[in-house]
């Protein structure tokens, strides 16, 4: 299904043969590839997402200057460090989202997950502090409330 | 509308151009990418949003979305497959010289 | 407005040769990869500039939904084998 | 357009071409061959042929890294460092005597974008002006491509096909 909102999108053509052939094609790969998902979202949880996306842009704006900022410094004070997080967050898909929100956000990148250990690179004191006090994970945890943990 | 185009485009070129600088600057490879997702998830995200000002509304401007949505999923993805790579295989990250 | 984006585009192109200075001198295999990444990111956004250049974006915007996809299944190729034989 | 943009990238597919032959390493030189792609794919869509850039990209690009990457995979080698020896006088004489008479011979090509030119005088409007009457194909590259010299385009597919085929035939495991 997403995939023909996919087609639709690229394709821009809104013919009946166009819509036809996308139809069955993107069918036809989701039938196939169809072993593979694991996890199948469901209404609520998209719109929460999408609350949610507001959010995550703002700490990118704000996470982005701060990084500007070190780096056009002329001494390039940088202390870069690893951080070990243990978040309690019990779904793959929200540790995925995660780690996604985690090196989406400049200045921190995750680098190993396991389960639900993250381990994650960041540039300085202040990034790492921000990693350890765990917004990200809170607001998550907030999305998947009621959800059926499969971790 | 050109002029808010305009602004945003400034905007996000600003933040190639510090991209672009940090990576030549820093020392590692781990900081290097924070330069790179800097680019990637704000200058990307400024840019495409200023040529969609100045397309208007239209069939173009949902496919500039598309590539900013694709750009926003799939950036993380191989910035974190590149950086495990290279944690796992055994690349020491840099560390400040303790005074 | 145009020259406006031909200016940009020139700017772009310089801004890649600092990535590319990055491909070219990087002491381990990674810091190449991060500069293609880099590069790529930039080649997209490079070709939309280009399409609302010539006033033909429909065309440019599919190179550079196929970029992305394509970058996608490079770098994730190059992780994999890294991550399987180490540094070589 | 005072400034022609294709300077620049030229000069980037430059240094990318000689960093690909100079660099020590075999995963390096692969990767700048995928940079080289990159770039050719943007001069050619900044001359407007976007599905030989598309192709490029994908090809050039996609493909070809990954399967210089499945090679390298497949044969394991232990040292994937080059040694290169130097260059003998007979290259170094050659090579710049063969770039000079390429150059000499491009002289007396007609100049690019020339509206005068043979090329544009009356080959490309005629195309331009019946394709569509002839093949109904909205796009003009597709047309001349897919219909009027569509047996040219039939046999090399014919070429690739067969080549595919050969490649599976050498490289197919042996099941007991």
């Amino acid at each position: 299904m997403a995939l023909f909102v996919f087609w639709v999108l690229i394709s821009a053509s809104f013919e009946w043969i166009h819509l036809g052939l996308g139809l069955v094609f993107s069918f036809a790969v989701a039938w196939i590839n169809s072993g593979h998902s694991l996890f199948v979202p469901k209404f609520r949880l998209w719109l929460r997402i999408l609350l949610y996306l507001p959010w995550l842009f703002y700490k990118i704006i704000e996470s982005s200057l701060y990084l500007s900022k070190l780096i056009l410094h002329p001494a390039l004070p940088i202390d870069p460090q690893l951080v070990s997080v243990d978040s309690k967050l019990r779904h793959h898909a929200a540790v995925v989202l995660l780690g996604n929100s985690i090196t989406l956000t400049p200045g921190t990148i995750t680098v190993e997950v396991d389960s639900n250990k993250l381990i994650v690179h960041a540039m300085d004191k202040v990034l790492s502090e921000d990693i350890e006090s765990k917004q990200i994970e809170s607001k998550i945890a907030d999305i998947f409330k009621d959800e059926e943990p499969d971790l | 509308m050109d002029i808010l185009s305009i602004i945003f485009i400034v905007a996000g070129l600003f933040f190639m151009i510090v991209a672009a600088i940090g990576v030549v600057r820093l020392p590692d490879v781990f900081s290097r990418s924070h330069a790179v997702s800097l680019t990637d998830s704000l200058g990307a995200f400024l840019m495409l949003v200023g040529i969609a000002f100045h397309e208007g509304l239209g069939k173009n401007t949902l496919k500039i979305l598309v590539v900013l949505a694709l750009l926003y999923i799939l950036n993380p993805v191989i910035a974190h497959a590149t950086i495990r790579a290279a944690f796992r295989s055994g690349v020491k990250p840099w560390q400040k010289k303790s005074s | 407005m145009t020259t406006f984006f031909f200016y940009v585009m020139v700017l772009l192109a310089i801004l890649i040769g600092a990535y590319l200075y990055r491909v070219l001198q990087g002491p381990t295999i990674f810091d190449r990869v991060l500069g293609l990444n880099g590069i790529s990111t930039k080649a997209i956004i490079l070709f939309i500039v280009i399409g609302t250049y010539s006033e033909r974006v429909n065309m440019f915007i599919d190179i550079s939904t196929g970029y992305a996809l394509i970058n996608l299944v490079g770098a994730l190729a190059v992780a994999k084998y890294l991550e399987q034989k180490g540094l070589p | 357009m005072i400034f022609p943009f294709e300077i620049p990238l030229l000069l980037l597919l430059l240094v990318t071409a000689a960093g690909a032959i100079l660099v020590k390493d075999l995963m390096s030189a692969v990767l700048l061959l995928g940079t080289y792609s990159f770039f050719l794919s943007l001069v050619w869509g900044w001359f407007g042929a976007v599905d030989v850039a598309f192709v490029e990209a994908v090809v050039g690009a996609g493909l070809g890294t990954v399967l210089f990457l499945l090679t390298l995979f497949g044969t394991a080698p232990k040292d994937t460092r080059l040694h290169r020896p130097p260059p003998s006088l007979l290259t170094l004489i050659v090579f710049p005597l063969l770039g000079f008479l390429l150059l000499y011979a491009a002289s007396d090509l007609p100049e690019f974008r020339d509206p005068s030119s043979p090329a544009s005088v009356h080959i490309s409007p005629t195309y331009l002006e019946q394709s569509y009457q002839d093949t109904h194909t909205p796009n003009v590259v597709t047309a001349v491509l897919m219909d009027y010299r569509s047996l040219d385009t039939m046999v090399e597919t014919v070429v690739i096909f067969a080549a595919g085929i050969a490649c599976i035939l050498l490289l197919r495991r042996q099941v007991k």
